[in-house]
């Protein structure tokens, strides 16, 4: 029987591809021979507007990049300024950072998991993770004035203390959360069908998985024992009791199991900042406008100056973000801008591996394996 | 030891100097070798290519590799040097998959061409735009508008004619 | 048979819909969460960066908050006597920048999100709409 | 007066013709109008009417059923996802299926450039009329029903097959490869289905050994010990369950709804479909969920029929029975909506491996061992 492959156009507006990735699938009846990735339909040239701003200015631009976790973006790039500076941070800012950065990635995890379930037809989940993220995003809004687009971690510090009544209410949201993680577990990880359409889907081997750059939860999923956060220690994680948490299945179900353990390691995390937040000045409450025009920094401690020149000089910075290995490669030439900014997003190199992951499956298991990577487009597009 | 000594001592003849970029070893290499050395670093366990970066320095381009490795935890950065007229480097997408998609993204934005790159096309931007947008000399005053042809393919043009309505 | 799971009595899914009940009859610290949008609104924090209000008082004009603004956003321009600044806010970024640098603390943000507006050129709040504390002429 | 002689009265009636006859008769109307009709030698004039009548009413009653459908479902789903759902259009968002329907009837009715525009206007209808055709044989409430059909059961099974017919006919004319696929895997979805749900209804026909509805009915009626339901779902709860899951299959419901599976195939065969036409499909996809339910219910749950019915004065059974049989396919209905809010979807193999390699065996044991049984006597 003479058969014939036929192309479907999956994107760039399709309810799964979360946002505007477009995959090109030849397909054989129902089966991927072949899968394309074609993106950049959100790129706005972020990397070319960090020359063009100040070190200061391009903070808020990073929130754009992976606008569903934005601190830890926030925070890539402020370290990298601050190591090419050689920045001292105060010891509470760098706890309060800690704070955002936990909280944020319970907050992806919970996105992802909705996403997830609604990819797979579960409608239910991404309502549950709204509900438990909107408790969150007030913490956020509470602590820097914005739900999604923070600008609040600044180099040299943070934009502005912890408000009154945060930690009870973030104390309120960490037993919350706990007895929610109970009721998504009761939903999802039982579910036959769902083990159905995750068991044994998307496997792709350890060794490929590095070799195609996957990284963070995506990459803990395939037996990897690696956690920037634990190999390269920044902030105050060393003084932290947590440990990374790996499956060896290699498959989606392995990568999903690794987001809920992530969501409870996290948690124990907040509950340890919370304890062991210092008194002092994360930042001055004072104003930017009175620091000196130009130089480097003098007083770090208090406020960081809006206009500033690092000396000229190179960094790789990464961090663990909550999707993976979040790079920036800062290049100063000793001006008030960078010289050239280079993001090294997570999404994008987790998505080098989709190709390879999905062929011989199926559309839904597409999604499913798709899912599970947990892209963002805008960080994949920059 | 120090990864970057270990790659001088093995190529003496290709590795232009070596140092620390902030905290991570730094060898600079000669173009012509990258591929063997590629080769070495791959034995020598460096199994995750982290980022490539390509830099115009208006005389020059840089093109920085930056290497992790999760047996030994180790970091490694290669460097490498190109003419500003003829930025032309050998790829590494047989020995890190996700070779691919950085070196196009650099193929893309900073304009080096990859030899021996499978496909190397534009990744981020459509396929007919004019100039690579991170380099400096980029004409930033010429509007360029995208629209979709017949077939999906992108179509760019600097006049915005082909635009539905303006 | 490896295509359907070894747990086919299906336990699982009958775990889901005990959660799935559970919630359905509100049992457990399970509410109702959703607000009607337009009829009720949601508590706005105290630092939330909503639209600019300037201090008529305290502004001076400057022009730190124009050059502070990632976004060339701001512009300062003149109203009645004095220079001000007026923000488009079709291009902010509410990034707080500007609330930031402003020596003389005259900028501050408002709990004002809903900016949906007909036109462009509406989107352009000039001081005549920003400015609070006015003083009372003469 | 009417409700006084039909409390008192002994009524049981064949079929809603019937009853409304009775009705007529009663308040006295219906000799003289009949006489009129005869005089002029068109005394079938009158059937016809009667007939219109009742189609009426079950038309508004089905609309009305898959207005109240829609918004059950949003108010289910959003309560289950800590929301109100619809609350602002009449009480508690009430009236909300008249805003939908008033929407999409002032949308733009869109034909693709390179549909074949006849079938892709013709597949609506041909989903949409199968869909009220098959409430002619359910039985609603004693005496209330259109047509007591002596094949009532093969009439249901026979009909909801025409309707991957239209899907397929939707899904091809619409000349776009996500409905073409959509209507692929619903067509493959449906008729393996049909398999086993006509393999364990089969069962039922064994005890009953009629296919009408209402033999099926009158079959449960009876109680053990005076108070448990002789439902067939205590005699055969494996075939109830594969009934059941064949059956939220047919009805496309979300752990085998690949009709639409929009995540995957943006939204199945009707992918191209706007306006008016869009309505059909949706309000076909209501009606089938109501009609199915309502098989269950007669099937397996004893349709209208309760312990202590009888005890009731006669002339109110109808209703009360009407109402009782409600109440039990709203229970299916709800069961059904509360599934898709817990489960996600299975993949379309798993699906076929399910319907042919589990469904079908497990009907075809349980249909040689209800045969076994009753030849033995044991039931």
């Amino acid at each position: 029987m003479r058969t014939e492959e036929l192309l479907i156009n999956m994107g760039p507006v399709h309810p799964s591809t979360h946002g505007v990735l477009r995959f090109k699938l030849t397909m054989d009846g129902e089966i991927i021979r072949k899968c394309d990735i074609v993106m950049g339909y959100l790129h706005r040239g972020t990397e070319k507007l960090g020359e063009m701003k100040t070190y200061l200015q391009f903070v808020p631009y990073t929130d754009r990049l992976d606008y569903i976790s934005a601190f830890p973006n926030n925070y890539a790039y402020v370290k990298a300024v601050e190591e090419l500076a050689g920045v001292e941070v105060p010891l509470r800012a760098e706890y309060i950072r800690v704070l955002t950065l936990e909280l944020n990635r319970i907050v992806n995890h919970l996105v992802m998991l909705g996403s997830l379930l609604l990819d797979l037809g579960g409608s239910t989940m991404i309502m549950w993770g709204f509900r438990e993220r909107e408790n969150a995003l007030q913490l956020f809004e509470m602590l820097c004035g914005a739900r999604m687009t923070f600008n609040y971690i600044r180099p040299g510090g943070v934009r502005e203390d912890l408000p009154e009544g945060f930690i009870p209410k973030l104390n309120e949201f960490i037993k919350d959360m706990e007895n929610r993680i109970v009721d998504y577990e009761e939903l999802i990880s039982g579910n036959e069908i769902f083990i159905m359409r995750m068991k044994n889907i998307g496997v792709i081997s350890a060794k490929d998985a590095i070799n195609y750059g996957m990284t963070g939860p995506s990459l803990r999923g395939h037996g990897v024992n690696y956690d920037i956060r634990k190999i390269e220690p920044y902030s105050v994680y060393p003084d932290l009791d947590f440990r990374a948490c790996v499956r060896n299945e290699c498959d989606s179900f392995a990568r999903y199991m690794v987001r809920i353990d992530e969501m409870r390691e996290s948690l124990h995390i907040l509950r340890q900042v919370v304890d062991a937040m210092p008194e002092g000045k994360p930042t001055s409450q004072a104003k930017y406008g009175i620091a000196p025009m130009t130089g480097a920094p003098t007083a770090v401690s208090t406020y960081f100056p809006r206009i500033f020149t690092p000396p000229p000089g190179e960094v790789y910075s990464r961090i663990e973000a909550p999707k993976g290995e979040l790079g920036f490669y800062v290049v100063s030439d000793g001006t008030i801008k960078p010289y050239r900014i280079k993001i090294r997003s997570p999404s994008f190199c987790n998505l080098t591996a989709i190709p390879k992951m999905v062929e011989g499956l199926m559309i839904p298991d597409l999604i499913a394996a798709f899912g599970t990577i947990d892209v963002v487009l805008g960080d994949v597009d920059r | 030891m120090n990864p970057a000594e270990e790659i001088k001592q093995l190529f003496p003849g290709s590795v232009v100097s070596t140092g620390l970029q902030t905290n991570k070893p730094l060898a600079t290499i000669k173009k012509e070798d990258l591929l063997i050395i590629a080769e070495k670093v791959k034995e020598m366990g460096f199994d995750n290519l982290s980022l490539i970066t390509g830099i115009d320095y208006r005389d020059r381009f840089e093109i920085i590799y930056n290497f992790f490795s999760y047996a030994k935890k180790q970091n490694l950065v290669l460097k490498v040097i190109l003419d500003h007229d003829k930025p032309e480097v050998d790829s590494l997408e047989s020995h890190w998959k996700v070779a691919d998609w950085l070196e196009r993204e650099t193929y893309d934005l900073v304009g080096i061409k990859f030899r021996g790159h499978p496909n190397l096309k534009r990744i981020l931007l459509p396929d007919g735009w004019v100039g690579h947008p991170l380099r400096k000399d980029y004409d930033m005053g010429v509007d360029q508008f995208v629209t979709l042809g017949e077939d999906g393919e992108d179509i760019v043009s600097t006049d915005g004619s082909n635009l539905l309505r303006r | 048979m490896a295509w359907i799971s070894k747990n086919w009595t299906m336990i699982g899914i009958v775990k889901g819909l005990i959660v799935t009940m559970k919630h359905m009859l509100r049992i457990g610290n399970r509410p109702t969460v959703t607000v009607q949008y337009p009829y009720q609104k949601m508590k706005v924090w105290p630092r939330f960066r909503g639209l600019h209000a300037v201090d008529e008082k305290a502004c001076i004009g400057c022009g730190i908050c124009e050059v502070s603004c990632p976004n060339g956003t701001i512009r300062i321009v003149k109203y009645k006597t004095r220079w001000y600044p007026q923000v488009n806010v079709g291009m902010c970024l509410f990034c707080g920048l500007c609330v930031d640098a402003c020596p003389m603390n005259a900028m501050k943000m408002t709990g004002n999100y809903e900016l949906a507006d007909y036109t462009r050129e509406s989107l352009v709040y000039g001081p005549d709409r920003l400015l609070f504390n006015k003083e009372v002429e003469q | 007066m009417l409700f006084l002689a039909m409390w008192t009265g002994d009524i049981m009636f064949a079929n809603a013709y019937d009853l409304i006859v009775y009705i007529l008769n009663f308040i006295g109307i219906y000799e003289p109008i009949n006489n009129i009709f005869e005089t002029l030698g068109i005394e079938y004039v009158l059937r016809i009417i009667i007939v219109f009548v009742e189609i009426a009413v079950l038309m508004v009653f089905a609309l009305l059923t898959i207005m109240f459908l829609t918004w059950m479902e949003r108010k289910v789903v959003a309560i289950v996802q800590a929301r109100y759902g619809p609350m602002v259009t009449g009480p508690r968002g009430l009236l909300q299926p008249v805003m939908d329907g008033v929407k999409l009837i002032g949308k733009e009715d869109i034909i693709p450039a390179k549909a074949d525009r006849w079938i892709f206007t013709l597949a609506p209808f041909i989903i949409f009329i199968p869909a009220l055709l098959i409430f002619i044989p359910l039985p609603f409430g004693e005496s209330l029903i259109i047509s007591d059909l002596k094949v009532g059961l093969l009439y249901i099974i026979a009909i909801s097959a025409v309707s991957p017919i239209a899907i397929l006919l939707a899904g091809w004319a619409s000349n776009n490869k996500y409905s073409l696929m959509g209507a692929m895997r619903a067509v493959a979805q449906d008729i393996s289905y049909t398999i086993p749900l006509a393999l364990s209804a089969l069962a039922i026909v064994l005890f009953t050994g009629s296919l009408s509805t209402v033999d099926i009915v009158s079959a449960q009626s009876a109680t053990w010990f005076g108070f448990i339901p002789k439902w067939f779902i205590f005699l055969q709860p494996l075939g109830f369950l594969l009934f059941l899951i064949a059956s939220i299959a047919e009805m496309g419901r979300i752990p085998f709804d690949f009709q639409e599976s929009e995540q995957e195939l943006v939204a199945g065969f009707f992918t191209e479909y706007s306006g008016m036409k869009f309505a059909m499909f949706f309000l076909a996809e209501y009606a089938h969920l109501f009609s199915v339910s309502a098989i269950v219910v007669t099937l397996f749950l004893g349709g209208w029929s309760f312990p202590f019915l009888n005890l009731l004065p006669s002339g109110l059974v109808p209703l009360v029975s009407f109402g009782i049989f409600l109440v039990k396919t709203y229970a299916i209905i709800f069961f059904a909506m509360w599934l898709r809010d817990t489960v996600p979807r299975v993949r379309i193999d798993q699906l076929m491996n399910l319907g042919w390699k589990i469904m079908i065996p497990l009907a075809l044991l349980n249909l040689l061992a209800t045969g076994f049984l009753l030849t033995a006597g044991v039931f």
